[in-house]
């Protein structure tokens, strides 16, 4: 029992945090938000220089071998900067393979995704028929969706890999509240699925991927918030006094230090969980998600309302926290159905 | 105590609505229901002039000014009907809320005959010069400077947060007018001419991609020596005397608005299904009884008759309004869920919950946040030590 | 209209809040809670003196012909002083018999209660069974139940009257949390109903007194928490300054304000509405009772938290009110039930 | 990174375990699960004294003063199996988690041999005399005095919340040995007989009707010139050395207790139907969530070496659980409902969940009130200004 970083994962972190420090910055991020939401340079730099991309993936496919604590760190670090990049569906479809894929299909996909060479997204709970490996149905708000080649879809027990640049697909990009991660509708008409091996694995490991992702996001993020705020604080006078002298807005941001310091524990206690395949995965992983997502809203709310009128101009960086924490919340299940997830396994099912 | 209407008022409101709900179904049929403050100005500015013509502008002004001397409940009564038949809100509400009933109270006799009736004509847009960038909440703290020269004043600063610049052609200024001066003392409050080189007007897009909001730049502007309200040195008395109006009849007309943004609410709750679940129900029914609350301490407020008083219902009403809308605007979200996310068109442009989520961000910041207002209501409503200022 | 107060209205609140202030001292509501949460003394002076106990009452009956709006002036000064009053069984039978007797059951009890002679409780919502007008069932939480000499019953839309010193019934009394209103639960085998005339009217009656008196309490005990505690902060130094000097003691007495305000307008639309038939007085009601009672919880809370230590001992007198809007927000149904019934109004009725 | 506990530690698990509950199953079965501080106290002593003999009583100690150098990890497991035994809260807590670890980290050999072996033994039992009646939250405020008279200290003073003091055989007392010193200077921190004249206990009635909390007042109290820890002058530091000791291991073993009282919620809500509320559901999860995020921000806080360190999960500890108590305490009452405010006796003696409701107002009081949680927080934590002390 250590629940503190190891030296490996210190230096993780910090390695990170400067890379996305130094090249996720406000105008790269501005740039591809008047796109498609991606920084395509910062993406490559991501998977080619640092190997970022296959860092929850498996050695022997080209991963660098970590788990889900080390993914967490370089989401938080990511969710710190805002950075436009495709990572939500990278690690979903990516942990779906290696958890529910055949020795073939590692073999096959795991090298392209460590390599940074796909871009992934994933529909989760969506409708869908199949007929003989050939999928229908429409899956909206797809994250990254109308830059993405490939799309995880899972139905019950099912797991299916679709190409989406092949035939009987069609993608409609939409304008997206937050613009580093915009949804598009896929609409599949008999597309052909690669069914992965072990359905249920392949989705569990999607999903866990896919909270801790979020979470991590919204604590690098709630962090960043408050830091930010609290700089400002400290260089704004008004009233002839440094706006962080007034003991209302400084408790306002100790109530933001207050759920960050929780949010931190549900990351890394979720993450832990699913490495070590605790009992307690489940609970931890919607706890999460759930804390995590109202925490970075809570505390991007904040940081407009301490910047004030500033904070709420679109020059300002405080609207691209506000609107990735509100996009957070949402994805992947709401606050209110992971709550319901742990009153579930603490009461029973609901009537 | 009463909370119903006299015979007499309820014609009042027959006769109103009727001619309101002519003009809407009617010849302004096309600005019917429009939501914001940027969208077909020009038509606006028509529809405002109508209501001048019919002597629907200012009907709480004295009649020599463009006015109905309408008593209180005609007014509350005037402000329900106008938003009910659907008709646009006031480009001119700055004039018409702020500036006019100032004007009344501090100008002189040509003043009032300069200004009030081409307010009340709707000929006359106006827009506030309050803030400036270092000093958003701190009035005391404004740098702009005005100076008497050749029988003008002069003046070079900056404002922000002008909304509607862009379309005025009248701003008020407070303006530091004794040099060396500091806080509120030495400030003046000036009425000054829009269309002149000496100002100019930046938009500031906000987050939800719209500008309603503009930054004003004072570079050598002018007006005349006598376009000032109150003496040279009171303008912190007057600015304070104009933030109480906008405690006026006008609330209940914007309660209107909030109203039709919470059956935006519920239409979308009842539509996807999310009526049905009790947590969400819990909710709105909270935000139901937020708005019918304050409909109720707007009218404590009115039948109170000296607006400039302290009471409580007056105290907390900014607050609560801006806390209630951005709940309101986190609850639409929340019921909608991930569709809210993405916009109808290919733009950045947002229905009305999303926006609302969006733009209400600025209602707790703006005319005083409410960090701003909880020290106000703690010192003049409780009678609390006051922060202290520090060394500017 | 005119949503202020009358001068008649106006000398009523002067005197009834001076009638407390004067009479319903700290001192003597402890005796009281000692013994069956009675100040009988009080009760006494409050009928015969003040003719307070025929407020809502018709003038042909020995009341004073007033109504709702006058009753929450009364109710709001006694919940000021947590007095020890049976006044909420009173406005509730007095109400169902003013608004669902006979003539006969007006002319038999309004003049009586009038008087102050008889104490009563009421039970909402119970199960019982009758036969040949005879009650049989158990009613739990009835307020100032052991010391009640009637007690207002009813079932669909039938409402009686028992006698509690009657036959066929047995009262137990109950330690409670508040002692300025202690339950008792009476079991009824065979007692003697007295049906009134008009059962709907009687319980539309009776509970919209009962909502209004709560919530007018309710408002009356968080002003007095906000008041006393504002007074505290000016008096009481910490680290050199007037507690009320700080921030954050500033504003969290602002917040207890800003919801007091509002709670103030709910009390009296709720008033005014049934006083004048309003189609609104349903979800006045409902908006006033929820309202009032969260308010006056969160603003007693506050009190104890803003006092310090001194505030969570028994000596001080912020546990009276703490315990008092404990109750309130329990008594004749809680918050959400409240809410849901406004929802059910705007909704329509839960699936 | 990792939460699992080695084999060893699932080895040291075990045997804690099985002696624990040995126990409670056993000799000290009549004291089992007994939930306050204030019941069976000779009894409970009787067990301190079993915890000391079986070497079970302050295992991270060292083992020369009676501890077992346990490992972190050792205690906490220690921590958990304690509660999960059923054994009572230790009526020496404070002598085992506060008093012993500040005389480990100042005390002089001489010191430690004095009082360390007997606090683990379970033979003494300490209060704290920290607040006063001016300096709730204040402790530079601090006005009990000391002087050194014939070789001893004479102590005058008030003190106030000494939870346990009538029972306690020695109390620390914060005192001004400084004459006309002020703030955190000339303050010394004396190690203090009870049993004396000179110390009286009178016993505060709380809003639960319990009296757990006492004042006690100093009359020419006396001690020993060196029953004092730190130099004479030096109590401020070794004061704020102690209060960093309360977030120590034993607050595993509180999250036990506050597992039983959220268990306690949950079965209320099973039996009563209300576990199916979607409303209730809801909070219901959160207080779940709350709680796990308590133990794993506390294991955070121990997996650090330096537990004098500031560290955000330490430093946020405190006000996190005092507000999740407060509403766990309410969700109860509102689980419950009006059965909740009925007492099962004949006097006013709460069980569980309404003692824990009424309880749990103090929680973010005592030990520093939520507000100067968030002053600490904001200060070392954020690094923002300190509030200004005014003039005394």
């Amino acid at each position: 029992m250590e629940f503190a970083f190891t030296d490996e994962q210190a230096m993780i972190a910090e390695t990170v945090r400067g890379f996305f420090a130094e090249n996720a910055t406000s105008e790269r991020t501005r740039k591809a938000m008047a796109a498609d939401g991606i920084d395509r340079e910062l993406w490559s730099s991501f998977a080619n220089e640092l190997g970022l991309a296959g860092i929850g993936l498996p050695e022997e496919h080209g991963g660098a071998g970590l788990g889900m604590v080390e993914m967490a760190l370089v989401a938080e670090a990511a969710g710190a900067q805002v950075a436009a990049l495709p990572l939500l569906g990278h690690v979903m479809i990516g942990q779906a393979i290696a958890r529910g894929g055949s020795e073939a299909q590692k073999a096959e996909w795991l090298p392209r995704l460590a390599a940074g060479e796909l871009i992934a997204t994933a529909a989760w709970a969506p409708k869908l028929s199949v007929a003989d490996g050939r999928i229908s149905g429409t899956f909206p708000f797809l994250p990254h969706g109308a830059s993405a080649d490939l799309l995880l879809v899972h139905s019950g027990s099912d797991a299916w890999i679709v190409d989406l640049k092949g035939a009987g697909v069609s993608v409609e990009a939409h304008v997206t509240m937050d613009q580093t991660r915009p949804f598009a509708t896929a609409t599949l008409d008999g597309a052909q699925g690669e069914q992965l091996a072990d359905g249920d694995a392949a989705i569990a490991g999607a999903l866990a991927a896919g909270w801790i992702c979020l979470a991590a996001e919204a604590l690098g993020g709630a962090q960043a918030t408050l830091d930010r705020t609290v700089a400002y604080s400290k260089e704004r006078v008004q009233f002839g006094r440094q706006i962080g002298s007034f003991q209302a807005y400084k408790h306002r941001l100790a109530d933001m230090m207050i759920e960050i310091e929780q949010a931190r524990s549900a990351v890394y206690w979720a993450a832990c969980a699913v490495d070590e395949g605790s009992d307690e995965a489940q609970v931890a992983l919607h706890s999460a998600k759930a804390f995590c997502a109202d925490t970075y809203f809570m505390c991007a709310g904040n940081m407009i309302q301490l910047h004030g009128g500033i904070g709420f101009t679109w020059e300002h960086d405080a609207h691209l926290f506000f609107k990735r924490a509100r996009s957070i919340q949402t994805l992947l299940g709401d606050g209110q159905w992971h709550r319901e997830q742990v009153a579930s396994a603490v009461l029973g099912a609901a009537a | 105590m009463k909370l119903g209407f006299s015979p007499a008022d309820e014609a009042f409101r027959a006769e109103c609505a009727a001619w309101l709900q002519a003009e809407m179904t009617g010849d302004f049929a096309d600005i019917r229901g429009i939501p914001n403050l940027c969208d077909a100005i020009p038509r606006r500015k028509e529809w405002e002039q109508r209501l001048g013509q019919a002597g629907w502008s200012c009907i709480g002004w004295p009649r020599e000014w463009g006015g109905r001397d309408a008593t209180i409940a005609q007014q509350v009564i005037f402000a329900e009907e106008y938003a009910r038949a659907g008709a646009p809100n006031r480009i001119n509400h700055i004039g018409v809320e702020l500036a006019g009933p100032t004007i009344l109270a501090f100008g002189s006799e040509e003043q009032k005959a300069r200004y009030l009736p081409e307010i009340a004509a709707g000929r006359q847009i106006w827009c506030q010069g309050y803030s400036e960038p270092n000093a958003g909440s701190d009035l005391a703290n404004v740098k702009t400077k005005a100076r008497l020269e050749d029988g003008q004043w002069v003046v070079n600063g900056q404002k922000v947060w002008t909304s509607l610049a862009h379309y005025s052609d009248m701003i008020f200024v407070v303006a530091r007018s004794e040099e060396g001066s500091a806080g509120p003392k030495g400030l003046s409050f000036l009425l000054m001419d829009m269309d002149q080189p000496g100002i100019e007007v930046r938009p500031i897009r906000q987050i939800n991609g719209e500008a309603e909001f503009n930054e004003t730049f004072l570079t050598d502007a002018r007006c005349a020596a006598d376009a000032m309200l109150g003496a040279a040195g009171e303008g912190w008395k007057v600015a304070m005397a104009l933030l109480a109006f906008e405690r006026g009849v006008s609330t209940l007309g914007q309660q209107m608005q909030f109203r039709n943004e919470l059956d935006a609410v519920i239409d979308a709750a009842k539509a996807n299904g999310k009526a049905a679940d009790p947590v969400v129900r819990q909710k709105i029914a909270r935000a139901e009884i937020g708005l019918r609350l304050m409909r109720y301490g707007a009218l404590r407020m009115l039948s109170g008759t000296d607006l400039a008083a302290i009471d409580g219902a007056a105290l907390t009403y900014k607050i609560q309004w801006a806390t209630w809308r951005r709940n309101l605007g986190e609850l639409g979200m929340e019921v909608l869920g991930q569709a809210a996310e993405v916009a109808p068109g290919d733009h950045y442009s947002w229905p009305t919950l999303p926006n609302l989520f969006l733009f209400s961000r600025s209602d707790t910041i703006y005319g005083g946040t409410n960090q701003i207002q909880r020290n106000l209501i703690a010192e003049r409503g409780l009678g609390l030590p006051r922060e202290p200022r520090g060394q500017a």
